[in-house]
């Protein structure tokens, strides 16, 4: 049985060129190691590569050590890779911390200024090999040179990236500034001088240029993804890692008319988006665990008054206050179970850096259609992660509510419809006002204790979830046979890359990627699994929380079984492939 | 209220549902509605036009009293709910209404960051030092030596000074009515929604079945007592000598409010994908 | 096939005697209806039998109509009957609101003045023979006398209730105001006088004196279990159902040298209760689902600092705000799963209103024990039903916490110990001195952001309560077979009458009453069902959240299903009959 | 703290613990912890009889670098934290710590609620104005046009004035310290630990990182110009000619604290059964 590392993605592993080269950027606070980061980043877009960025930092609240970890590739990515290729240290103050996160390859570089010492052991151990590099002395030998430039200059040549696309990346994100500017473009010379004439670690050329390519981080796409859907007003609390969703939102709503205020706490937020729909305007709360948890009262309210509107919980390792800037897919209950009541709602998730667009916007669709909050979990890495794209597929899909006519006749808010759905009257409608309501209610909203009203509300408001026809967008499914394998969010990417490495797998290995978690389209989850006798649930927390799920509401195979990591530290595909061959071979 | 009425001169009755109120007889919040109907009247504002939110409690129930749009809410959320509303539709006219346990105990953390914001609402506190709804707990307004199950030996908690907080944190209208006099309360409440910005209202509101004691109220409230400044110094110092039991506008300050940009954007959402394109 | 009516409990229908009579009492606003409910209740108790009452009232906040519902028996009742034996009304005002909760036998009586005109025919058109009783003029010749008391003395003498039961009944409860009292008694010997000589409704005699008895509410048992237990700390913010517990907490707590505060909020009431925890002081809060719903960020503390506390959640009719006055067991999934990340935890239900005490001394007992939050899903019918209950046992369970020493060497607070419970340091012991955490942290609580550390103290938290001991107290289980009902909380009174309704039923039918909801004892629930070839869930809520909870994290019996009902109207024994035999038959 | 340090004259050190601190080279909040360790030092108090309870920003690490008891919980509860410990353990001296935004935004209605409750706590707040955690957004006293990613036109909204709203509440010791000057600000912690009830302090505690030009803050506040009073009307008028940057006791008054019954009852447990017996 080969060994996942030998089935690894690189197609031809003894050549000199590579379809997927990995990087870490280490340095101490101040080091310049994102700002080189970014620009490897651009200039591997630039130059028609699709590229991933992730972001690691010690303890410190600012000014600590900090790794930038990039993967590049001639094809789509949407994980980082087993191991790295090179690890490139402006220094090595604290980097040790770093270990469990930059796992090198043996046939790997190190490369440093043999003046800050050597690599801590525990990345030299690996048998990568010391590249040294006299950053200190180049850099000083240039007027404002800066050794994370020179260290980039020497990167971009060991990986075989145009020397234009970098000089064009540095321009972009340095041009404000011409006179470091300048600097740098003389540091990334002497850096590209400095690397040896034939490289051990090349990549195989781009195969097509970046025309139709994005950069951009999952938080942004799902940003943008919730506007064009029709969001036009949001309340937030800030919370690590949904501030940049909240702080791209800003300034993108106010120039589309909309308005985003930043509230006193969550149970504001949650509550003045509440308001916000309730006067017909599209509205939306972005928070993280702890922060979901303070929401759930009012997600309840929300359900109860059939109010339409959108939580993106971007998680973070819990439980409590957790690792904050690390990510876990653990707050999977809280979004299916945690509120009070029978309380039916939608949960999405998006699989992708870019389905955070897509799953945003369908969000935004499904709750303005059905009148009922969304969650959408998405997640720290996801939201952080920083990557070049295809130009996302335009879902066209757009908040469009039922609502009441100016002088609807013995108007009922809460109608029993066959549908469930019934037409909300938006404040200002002559003839039509009424008051919503969190206590159980008549059809026209009035307060009522009796069974009856109770048990004909629980179903008008179930029955609107379970009658709609969420078509394809439910799941991404791939492939065929008897055995399959079912995830969320970003789980997926790794996942579908341990897939990919195993092509001519037997027995061949289904992939189940669900978008849309509840309520979940058990009949269609049937069809999707027809002919699967072996099932395994894939997903990042410690208790199995999608496991559970599933086999509680739906009918899987018999013998099912879970695959689970908390958080902390992503799912490589390596570690999945290795567990997919044990698995389907027993 | 008729399709004609909005063409006629608007009564209070034009104002009020045909829901039937579950409070108690003689409990101090119907004659708030029938102030709230007065007023809205007097300004010949629609009553769809007008949304009237609440949180949980006897007097949070007086939304679905109105023929005005209504939101009943959650326990002590009021404020977010009419402030989100508010932002979104700054064409209407939102009152915030609510108990004394709704609005300073649970909800005491909106109140002040409301007060601060200063968006263009009204706050209609329907006070009557207890729980009503949960029969008959101390709320931060009742007072030290008030004994009920839940405090058998009183609270032996100073009480809360809602005028004075107001103040503190910057509401832009401070006053305080009583339910016993509903034409003194309509023109408060015509003042605080013609005021821009925050208005808070202090209502004396008794309830009848955990404090009949308050039924005493409209012997010891004295009527125009507080004198309505813009010195928001001179107001502080009213507050020193106040027991509770002044009527009238306390302050009336000239903040401008909170207005949000909405809807003065001129990009086309799907623009804002260009700064993503490679 | 016998329908369940014809099966009911009372052993000899035709008789003249009977095991079980049940009364409703109605009347408007102020016409005394708790009262007579309240002496009726008592007096039963007095006369040696069980009894039960539930009340309920129309919208009004306070002064509408009103009706207490009692059950005399001669056996232990921990549920309504299906059908109400006797309507007794002081007025008609409004009653028929009731009619949803009150289904009159076919044989039964009306009572009721007819000067107040007829029953509303909701009652009436059941058959049941109307029985005139000039209340008004009655009552009118007595001095002081009330209707309310002519209608009790009446009744009493309908069931056969012994004088004397009856008149030290009221003494006891109107012996602080003589005058009342003396008009009352008179007031009673009028109605009796007033009874037919030889009624058709008449209670086999008690079968054993009082002696052992309690007459309680759930939310009574519930604070006194806790005190019992060792809780000496309460905080909380005033909820229906919930609110009793703690009015009758605060100056119990208060003898025994606790305290109970007011919070000013549920999120101030948990980290209140928290802070006293860490303390050292044992400490408990209570709500409703509303609250419960607030208060989960924080339960997530208390898991990831390991803080032991009790919440007892008294559940009613959900979503958000829902029916503040009607029970449901809809909390279920908020309780198990409403935390954010993976937060292991206690979650405990009492399966009667004696079973209340119990359950919440085993709580405080649990959660001292293993250092974690537990959560008690009591509910609004076990919180506000008064019983007449055998003494309940003493468990002999007490909160005990494993306390770090003064002087401690290398104190670890989170130290990885084999079954997962560190020593608390309670501060003020000499040497011990850490900081509690939410982040997550080392053994000695720094926080940390490392996988590995993560990885850990999930474990330990998980592996505390996986460890655990619980002996027997997990679940009631009575009966054998091959067929199978689990059930738990209020549901469980309702469903062991069904199944003694079915003596000698074939196949017969096992019970299992689940009082440790979670963790779950897998390996005793699979034992208990051994066998089991046909299982049926059986809860109060629409969505089936039990059900799908067992489904998903137990292996059940392949031919598994749900029964549920909403919340808003409890189960009778004689619906679950029916539903039994139809199940079992197939 | 070694075992033998018990015996003798305590020093500051010996209530440091060993863990380092994440804050930036030059955070205010490293002068605070010097200045509670230095009052710590001074009241004599051995660490283990101390509780530092606080909530969740850059400021709330504080407890884990102190040698007492600590708690770090949840953002924006520390002072229910606080408050359930004192009440169930008023033999401690427990100390609150924490942010602008954990104490004022997210936290506010604790701390209207703290103050009126009038239990022996000291809370001192970090004040930067700012979310230093979350990296940079406004808080409650962050200055109107102060702009920022999340705000970039500034909030457009009034500061919270923490010292006003104290008094208003019914804090019963208000007081402003600054970072920069750690033996006074070690006095005014001293002084509001001693002072019986809720002690409120304000601490000037630049954020360099999001706020460099805090740094200038050395150059602005006046010390010793508060003058400490009895007299909340006196109090209240130093508040309103007040910009922030006064230093010194503002308000110490008498009001006695709010004392729990706990440990006075003398039922045993088991006999509150009788009042079920039939
Ligand atoms: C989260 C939550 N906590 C508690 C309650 C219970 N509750 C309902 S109304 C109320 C207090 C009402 O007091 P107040 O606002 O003064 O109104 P009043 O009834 O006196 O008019 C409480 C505590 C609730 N509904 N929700
Ligand atoms: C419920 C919740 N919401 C939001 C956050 C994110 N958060 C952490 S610290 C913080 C603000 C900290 O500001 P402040 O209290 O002023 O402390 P500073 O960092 O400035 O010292 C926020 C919003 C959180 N941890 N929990
Ligand atoms: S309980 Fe009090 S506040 Fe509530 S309706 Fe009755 S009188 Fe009014
Ligand atoms: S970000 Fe600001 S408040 Fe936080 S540690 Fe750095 S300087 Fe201090
Ligand atoms: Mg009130
Ligand atoms: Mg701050």
């Amino acid at each position: 049985m080969p060994h996942p590392t030998d089935i690894a993605d690189n197609t031809s592993p003894g050549a000199a060129q590579r379809s997927s080269l990995s990087v870490a950027l280490v340095g101490s606070g101040g080091a310049g190691v994102m700002t080189a980061g970014n620009i490897l980043l651009e200039a591997a877009a630039t130059a028609g590569y699709y590229a991933l960025m992730t972001r690691s930092s010690g303890p410190q609240i600012r000014g600590g050590e900090a790794a930038a970890m990039i993967r590049i590739a001639t094809h789509p990515v949407e994980c980082m890779d087993d191991r790295f290729h090179v690890l490139a240290g402006v220094d090595w103050e604290n980097v040790h911390r770093f270990a469990a996160e930059i796992s090198l390859a043996p046939d790997g570089v190190i490369v440093g200024d043999p003046g800050r010492g050597e690599a801590p052991l525990v990345f030299s151990r690996s048998g990568a090999a010391f590249e040294p590099l006299p950053l200190a002395r180049i850099a000083k030998e240039i007027s404002g040179g800066r050794a994370n430039m020179v260290l980039l200059g020497y990167l971009a040549a060991l990986l075989g990236l145009p020397e234009d696309a970098l000089r064009q990346a540095t321009a972009s994100l340095l041009g404000k500034r011409p006179a470091a500017l300048e600097a740098s473009l003389v540091a990334l010379a002497a850096g590209r001088e400095a690397a040896p004439a034939a490289a051990r670690l090349v990549l195989e050329p781009a195969l097509a240029g970046p025309a139709a390519r994005w950069l951009v981080t999952g938080n942004e796409a799902t940003g943008l993804g919730a506007i064009v859907g029709g969001v036009r007003f949001v309340a937030a609390y800030p919370i690590t890692p949904a501030t940049e969703l909240l702080e791209w939102l800003s300034p993108a709503l106010a120039s589309v008319g909309g308005v985003l205020v930043q509230a006193e706490d969550e149970l504001a937020s949650i509550n003045m988006i509440i308001g916000s729909s309730f006067g017909g305007v599209p509205a939306l709360t972005a928070t993280s665990g702890p922060g979901l948890a303070l929401m759930t009262e009012s997600l309840g309210l929300a359900v109860a008054a059939e109010i339409p509107l959108v939580v993106v919980d971007v998680m973070r390792v819990g439980p409590s206050t957790g690792i904050p800037t690390k990510s876990e897919q653990g707050d999977l209950n809280i979004a299916l179970c945690g509120l009070h009541g029978d309380a039916p709602h939608l949960v999405l998730a998006p699989n992708g850096v870019a389905d955070c667009l897509q799953t945003a916007q369908w969000a935004v669709a499904l709750a303005e259609a059905l009148q009922a909050p969304a969650i959408v979990l998405a997640d720290q890495f996801l939201g952080q992660a920083r990557a070049v794209v295809d130009s996302p597929r335009d879902p066209r899909l757009y908040g469009k509510r039922l609502c009441a006519a100016v002088g609807s006749k013995d108007y009922q808010r809460y109608e029993l419809t066959a549908d469930g759905v019934s037409a909300m009257a938006i404040p200002g409608t002559v003839g039509a006002a009424y008051t919503a309501d969190g206590l159980e209610h008549s059809e026209r909203g009035t307060p009522s204790s009796q069974a009856a009203d109770h048990v004909a509300q629980l179903g008008k408001r179930r029955r609107k979830l379970e009658l709609h026809d969420y078509g394809a967008l439910w799941a991404d499914i791939e492939g065929a046979g008897e055995f399959a394998v079912v995830t969320f969010g970003s789980s997926t990417g790794p996942v579908r890359e341990a897939l990919a490495r195993l092509p001519g797998h037997i027995p061949p290995i289904r992939l189940v990627s669900l978008r849309l978690l509840a309520p979940l389209p058990r009949d269609r989850l049937s069809e999707a699994l027809a002919g699967v006798h072996k099932l395994l649930v894939i997903e990042q927390n410690e208790s199995g929380q999608l496991f559970h799920y599933l086999r509680g509401v739906a009918d899987l195979p018999p013998e099912s079984s879970s695959l689970r990591k908390p958080g902390g530290q992503q799912f490589n595909p390596g570690e999945i492939a290795q567990h997919l061959i044990e698995w389907s071979g027993t | 209220m008729t399709e004609a009425a909005t063409a006629t001169i608007p009564v209070p009755s034009d104002y009020k549902s045909n829901v039937k109120p579950v409070w108690c007889p003689g409990c101090g919040d119907f004659g708030v509605l029938n102030a709230m109907a007065k007023a809205m009247a007097r300004l010949g504002l629609r009553p769809e036009e007008l949304a009237v939110v609440s949180g949980i409690g006897c007097s949070s129930r007086i939304p679905a009293y109105t023929a005005c749009y209504g939101f009943h809410g959650v326990h002590g959320r009021a404020l977010p709910t009419g402030t989100g509303l508010k932002l979104a539709r700054p064409d209407l006219t939102v009152i915030v209404t609510g108990g004394d346990g709704d609005g300073y105990s649970i909800g005491g953390n909106h109140f002040l960051h409301a007060c601060r914001r200063n968006v263009d609402l009204t706050y209609i506190v329907m006070d009557n030092r207890v729980y009503g709804m949960t029969k008959g707990q101390p709320s931060p307004t009742t007072e030290t030596h008030w004994t009920s199950k839940l405090a058998p030996l009183g609270t032996g908690i100073n009480e809360f000074h809602p005028m004075a907080i107001a103040l503190a944190a910057g509401a832009n209208f401070v006053a305080r009515g009583f339910t016993g006099d509903p034409n003194g309360l309509a023109d408060i409440i015509v003042q605080a929604i013609e005021t821009p910005g925050f208005s808070f209202i202090e209502v004396l509101s008794p309830c009848i079945t955990f404090r009949p004691e308050q039924k005493d109220w409209k012997k010891t409230v004295r009527h125009g007592n507080l004198s309505s400044t813009a010195d928001l110094a001179l107001a502080a110092r009213q507050i020193f000598s106040d027991d509770g039991m002044n009527l009238g506008v306390l302050y009336a300050g000239a903040r401008p409010p909170y207005r949000p940009p909405i809807g003065r954007g001129r990009v086309a959402a799907a623009d804002l994908a260009a700064e993503f394109r490679i």
